[in-house]
């Protein structure tokens, strides 16, 4: 079976986000209030072909944890996702 | 299949267009092949509405080795080393997709300059934006310059220079223009041809999706789909954006480089506009051979292509080598080494023979080799043949009136010192996000006069030499005299290169220009052709290369007109720096050149900066003396020289006076030194802010001697002033100090940014 | 002579200019690709700067599975020098042979300029031959330079001296100003600047002279393993 | 009320994802099989200040379109989520 799974990257809580910041910083400025806590993260999408939704997540955090983020400052979240 | 009568309009051809393709075929043309002209014959690709005028540019020297209508032009640089240059525009797309349109700007300007042989060694980029203000500027500002940025940082070749230049003619339609420069052994030198019946065409890089298609999709719209089997597309969701990677064109690069290195290939061309059709049959009509393509062997990222989507597509980051089969296994190893895909689209068959018995190389487009024939036309009838238009000119009704209302005779209103604190922009906002020093051979980089490098790079015979180069522009003159404003502009180029000790050896020009529809906008391009010819003529320089651009409208305005032109030039011995802009305390100040410009007017402000931020936008230009330019520009390149090849030198500082005129050169020079200067009284509020080339601001720690040589030569020198003090002062009219003029040119770009992310 | 081995990955593009500060001090670059998995006579190894398969993913991210990674980490292991430049620097702390990771520089633009180092710690192979509080001018040339670690980390590098050299003026938002960082050996050394860049007055600064001179081991004692 | 929203930033169908392919090309030679169509993204989070979930997502949407994309080359989907 084929699996469409999404797997979210974020900054840990306490590393710095310039690029969330940034953002927010400008925000104002382009008629934006309202907007707090802007954060900056990064998504992967693919397919993993696996007997079951249950491996082909075992597959993702394992593809997640090694290769598509840096755990010295960011937490990946796989999920199956919808197409 | 459907009636191509209202297809080839909707394809881009007019209704005598089509009328030449019956004749050159000699038969109805189906809908893939009128989709192939459709792309080939367009203004972009065919340059029918200015290669009239091109070829009244002076386009021969000794040392040229390739001139224009190849894929970049080369020099013969000395010590067994060529150098290759190209310039190009990426407006239209970077209009849309800035960071995107501009790196794939970068992507395909080098992929003209490998092709040849040569491995990029710089790049330079032209910019054209609208005015600050607006935050659509800001957006096109922060992506283009990021695109730049993106791509040629990645793909390692390093940005040494460019321009930056803001006015509201440009706020819908920016310029981004790119030029790169190469170098090989002499040796290596390939052009785009396929010879030898029974070579293949093997196709490198990357898969082909259906990116930049563009005019031609119309025929994946209901009703003419029939023959070419276009799947349903919906048309709004069809990307023309073209994605970069610059990663795929590194390995391109080195695979390329290695095939040639290795004699591997017999040809080789890039792709860019108007993708596989484009190098196939530029290759055969070159080679005066015939082609024939498999389209159902042309690696795809898509499904569902039809043959016109495919043979059109502009992916980015392919080239099409030609090489004989027994090379074949060696070609495929070692673009396994570099993972670049490599696949046999093409065999060079002999050319037809047609009714009257003249042979015709035939681009063959087939299902299958040997199967279906899909479209069967002359190459060099899609490749060199496009109708060429005379398109009528006229001189802008409004033009003597414009001219007529000159700023010369403004009196000044306000304080010079504002005006000269606004005139201050340093643009290292942009080029510090760019890699200017890759391949340790970046002596001067951006922010000066002209980039200085040296002549040496990965596979090159040793030399001592080096090789200059500047891009210059100004439409504000061009506009008021397209003729003069262009001649002024190369001399202003050649006047860059001197400063850092160079000879101007060779000229590419990227031509900017409106709606070629407009009789005022031809007539401004013939006008500019002619200006370039007469300053290349009067200071012996060949054009080597160029690019049109042109329907570039903003809001149903023409652009100005905006002829770049690209310098590249020699100097032969490069052991120690040029003296650049730091002088000392207690140098002596002097201005080498004609103090008054050749003009109406001693200081002519017509067309300068100092007007046009006052919103005066007309005014004489000055005119064009090659003689008394080359004087003052060949002395200061001589002093220069000497002290690049080592020599001893009372010189310590030179700049040339461009842009913002006398007084903007001096506070450059004490924003960057931190030093202050007090200069004499000057004539007039106008001599701070002329704009006229050849002339210098050079600082010297023995001023008898340095007059001395001037006289020697011939060239006027005026004495300025002493360098010393914390002020720059310029008689009674300026008088500001060294923190706020260095804080101000720091600060002003950033700030006009800031309000952007 | 020494034979350093210059690693190259497709994307690499520093590999010629760190070659040239190798064979400007006498000794010997050779190309080592990266799907070689022996360093078999090597001396020492330089992961150069550029964008080791595109940068994509993460710096470093794709280059760490490289092959020839496996034999660089047990050539470290055995204390052979290992010097990360830029995009090389990259490579190693994803690798996890130095501490830390390298984020988007603070105001999210690529930067190439000079800048000035200030030398913090001298129990390196980069650093042994200068001294403490010496100021270098080294440019930069990144987008992704700014260093970032937890306090623990922090407080390992300070207390070893693994911090080698650090920006006078931080250009990036590093922490700490860190520009480089060695592993507690002080056999691997990463930095964000190319001392490649400045070994000649004709490009602007010969300051990185006295880096290479540490690595090759010209003018100085052969390294010896700090703890 | 303050609604925390997310941001999904990816590529329009056909437009070339030069990241995701590189991914994949690498993915075997790391030992992951079975793993295809790998496309990148960006995504951001944030809080919004508004009367209801709707006006939420509506400022989001805005934003989404005007800052954090450019519809030409990308799609961007905005969703509350879950902290
Ligand atoms: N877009 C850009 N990219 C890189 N360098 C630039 C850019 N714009 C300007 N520069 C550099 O800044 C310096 C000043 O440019 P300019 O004012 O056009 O010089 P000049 O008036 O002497 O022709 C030049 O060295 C130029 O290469
Ligand atoms: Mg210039």
């Amino acid at each position: 079976m084929n699996y469409f799974v999404i797997v979210d990257v974020t900054l840990r809580k306490g590393i710095a986000d310039p690029e969330g910041s940034t953002i927010e910083r400008a925000l104002p400025a382009l008629g934006f209030t309202g907007v707090t806590n802007v954060h900056a993260g990064k998504s992967f999408r693919f397919d993993v072909e696996a007997e079951s939704e249950e491996a082909a997540l075992e597959k993702a955090t394992s593809l997640a944890e090694r290769l598509l983020s840096n755990p010295v400052i960011e937490d990946a979240l796989p999920r199956i996702g919808e197409r | 299949m459907s009636s191509p009568a209202p297809l080839h309009r909707a394809l881009g051809l007019t209704d005598t267009e089509l009328e030449s393709i019956r004749e050159v075929l000699g038969r109805e043309p189906n809908s893939l092949e009128l989709a192939l002209y459709g792309v080939m014959w367009s203004e972009h690709c065919s340059y029918k509405s200015s290669r009239i005028h091109l070829r009244r540019l002076p386009t021969e020297a000794p040392h040229v080795l390739v001139g224009p209508g190849e894929n970049a032009g080369v020099i013969d640089a000395g010590d067994g080393i060529a150098v290759a240059i190209r310039i190009e525009s990426h407006n239209h797309p970077s209009a849309i997709e800035p960071y995107q349109g501009a790196a794939t700007g970068v992507g395909g300007i080098l992929r003209d300059v490998f092709t040849m042989g040569a491995r990029p060694l710089a790049v330079m980029d032209p910019l054209f934006f609208g005015e600050l203000s607006d935050a659509r500027q800001r957006w096109l500002v922060e992506g283009v310059v990021s695109g730049i940025s993106g791509y040629g940082n990645s793909v390692g070749v390093p940005t040494i220079g460019g321009e930056l230049t803001f006015d509201d003619c440009y706020a819908s339609n920016p310029l981004v223009n790119v030029l790169c420069c190469g170098a090989m052994p002499i040796q290596r030198l390939v052009l785009g041809v396929a010879s030898g019946v029974g070579n293949l065409a093997v196709l490198l890089g990357s898969s082909t999706g259906r990116d930049g298609i563009g005019g031609v999709s119309v025929l994946a719209s209901a009703g003419f789909d029939g023959a070419d089997g276009a799947e349903s597309l919906d048309d709004a969701k069809r990307p023309s954006v073209q994605v970069g990677d610059p990663y795929e064109e590194k390995r391109l690069i080195e695979a390329c480089l290695a095939l040639l290195d290795d004699g591997l290939v017999v040809g080789i061309q890039d792709l860019g506009g108007a993708g596989i059709v484009c190098a196939t049959s530029e290759t055969a009509a070159r080679g005066g051979v015939g082609m024939d393509v498999d389209v159902t062997a042309i690696p795809l990222r898509e499904a569902g292509m039809a043959p016109f989507e495919i043979m059109t597509s502009e992916s980015q980051e392919r080239m099409l080598a030609i090489i004989t089969p027994e090379n074949w296994d060696a070609v495929a190893a070692l673009c396994t080494k570099w993972e670049v895909r490599a696949t046999i689209v093409g065999h060079v068959v002999e050319p037809s023979i047609d009714a009257n018995g003249r042979s015709v190389a035939m681009l063959r487009v087939r299902q299958g080799f040997g199967g279906e024939v899909l479209a069967e036309v002359p190459a060099s009838s899609l490749a060199d043949e496009a109708p060429l238009y005379n398109r009528p000119m006229a001189r802008p009704a409004d033009l003597d009136a414009i001219i007529a209302d000159d700023p010369s005779d403004d009196e000044p209103v306000g304080s010079p010192n504002d005006d000269l604190l606004e005139l201050l922009v340093d643009p290292a906002w942009v080029y510090r996000q760019y890699d200017s020093q890759l391949f340790l051979n970046t002596v001067v980089g951006p922010g000066r006069d002209a980039a200085l490098l040296r002549l040496a790079g990965p596979g090159l015979p040793s030399s001592e030499r080096g090789v200059a180069l500047s891009t210059d522009s100004n439409p504000r003159w061009c506009a008021l005299d397209p003729r003069a404003g262009t001649a002024l502009t190369v001399a202003e180029s050649v006047a860059n290169l001197a400063c850092v000790g160079a000879t101007a050896k060779a000229v590419v020009n990227c031509l900017n220009f409106g709606n070629p529809e407009h009789p005022e906008v031809m007539w401004q391009l013939s006008e500019a052709i002619d200006g370039m010819t007469e300053a290349c003529v009067g200071l012996g320089l060949p054009v080597i290369g160029g690019n049109v651009s042109l329907y570039n409208e903003s809001g149903g305005h023409d652009i100005d007109p905006t002829p770049v032109v690209g310098l590249l030039g020699v100097i032969e011995s490069l052991v120690a720096p040029p003296p650049g802009w730091e002088w000392r305390k207690g140098d002596d100040i002097v201005l080498v050149g004609a103090r008054h410009a050749n003009s109406h007017y001693r200081f002519p402000l017509g067309g300068t900066r100092w007007a046009t931020r006052r919103g005066r936008r007309g005014g004489h230009v000055p005119y064009f003396d090659a003689e008394t330019l080359a004087a003052a520009i060949n002395f200061v390149a001589g002093e220069v020289a000497s002290i690049c090849a080592g020599q001893a030198s009372d010189v310590t500082a030179v700049h040339d006076v461009g842009g913002g005129g006398l007084a903007v050169a001096l506070a450059e020079m004490v924003a960057v030194t931190a030093l202050g200067v007090e200069i004499v009284e000057l004539e007039s509020h106008a001599e701070l802010f002329a704009e006229f080339p050849g002339r210098f601001v050079v600082a010297t720690n023995d001023v008898q001697s340095f007059i001395a040589r001037a006289e020697l030569a011939g060239v006027p020198v005026v004495p300025l002033g002493t360098v010393g003090g914390r002020t720059l002062r310029i008689g009674s009219m300026i008088e500001l100090s060294v923190d706020e003029v260095a804080s101000r040119r720091r600060g002003a770009l950033e700030e006009s940014l800031a309000a952007v992310l | 002579m020494a034979r350093i081995g210059v690693v190259v990955f497709p994307g690499s593009n520093c590999e010629f200019d760190a070659a040239a500060a190798v064979t400007r001090l006498g000794d010997q670059a050779e190309f080592v690709w990266h799907t070689r998995t022996d360093l078999d006579g090597i001396d020492g190894v330089i992961l150069p700067g550029g964008f080791a398969h595109g940068d994509y993913l993460r710096p470093g991210a794709l280059a760490r599975f490289s092959p020839v990674m496996g034999a660089v980490e047990r050539f470290a292991a055995t204390g052979g020098p290992v010097l990360g430049i830029c995009n090389g620097f990259q490579v190693l702390v994803e690798a996890g042979m130095l501490p830390g990771a390298l984020q988007k520089n603070r105001g999210l633009t690529f930067l190439c300029q000079p800048t000035t180092l200030v030398v913090s710690s001298t129990s390196s192979v980069l650093t042994r031959g200068a001294t403490i509080g010496q100021e270098l001018v080294v440019p930069i040339n990144h987008f992704s330079g700014s260093y970032t670690c937890d306090d623990e980390t922090h407080d390992e590098l300070v207390r070893n001296g693994q911090i080698v050299l650090r920006y006078k003026e931080n250009p990036n938002g590093s922490r700490d100003d860190i520009a480089g960082v060695a592993n507690k050996s002080g056999n691997v050394v990463g930095l964000m600047p190319h001392p490649e860049r400045a070994m000649s007055a004709l490009l602007g600064s010969a300051d990185g002279m006295v880096l290479f001179e540490g690595f090759l081991g010209v003018k100085v004692a052969p390294f010896v393993l700090a703890h």
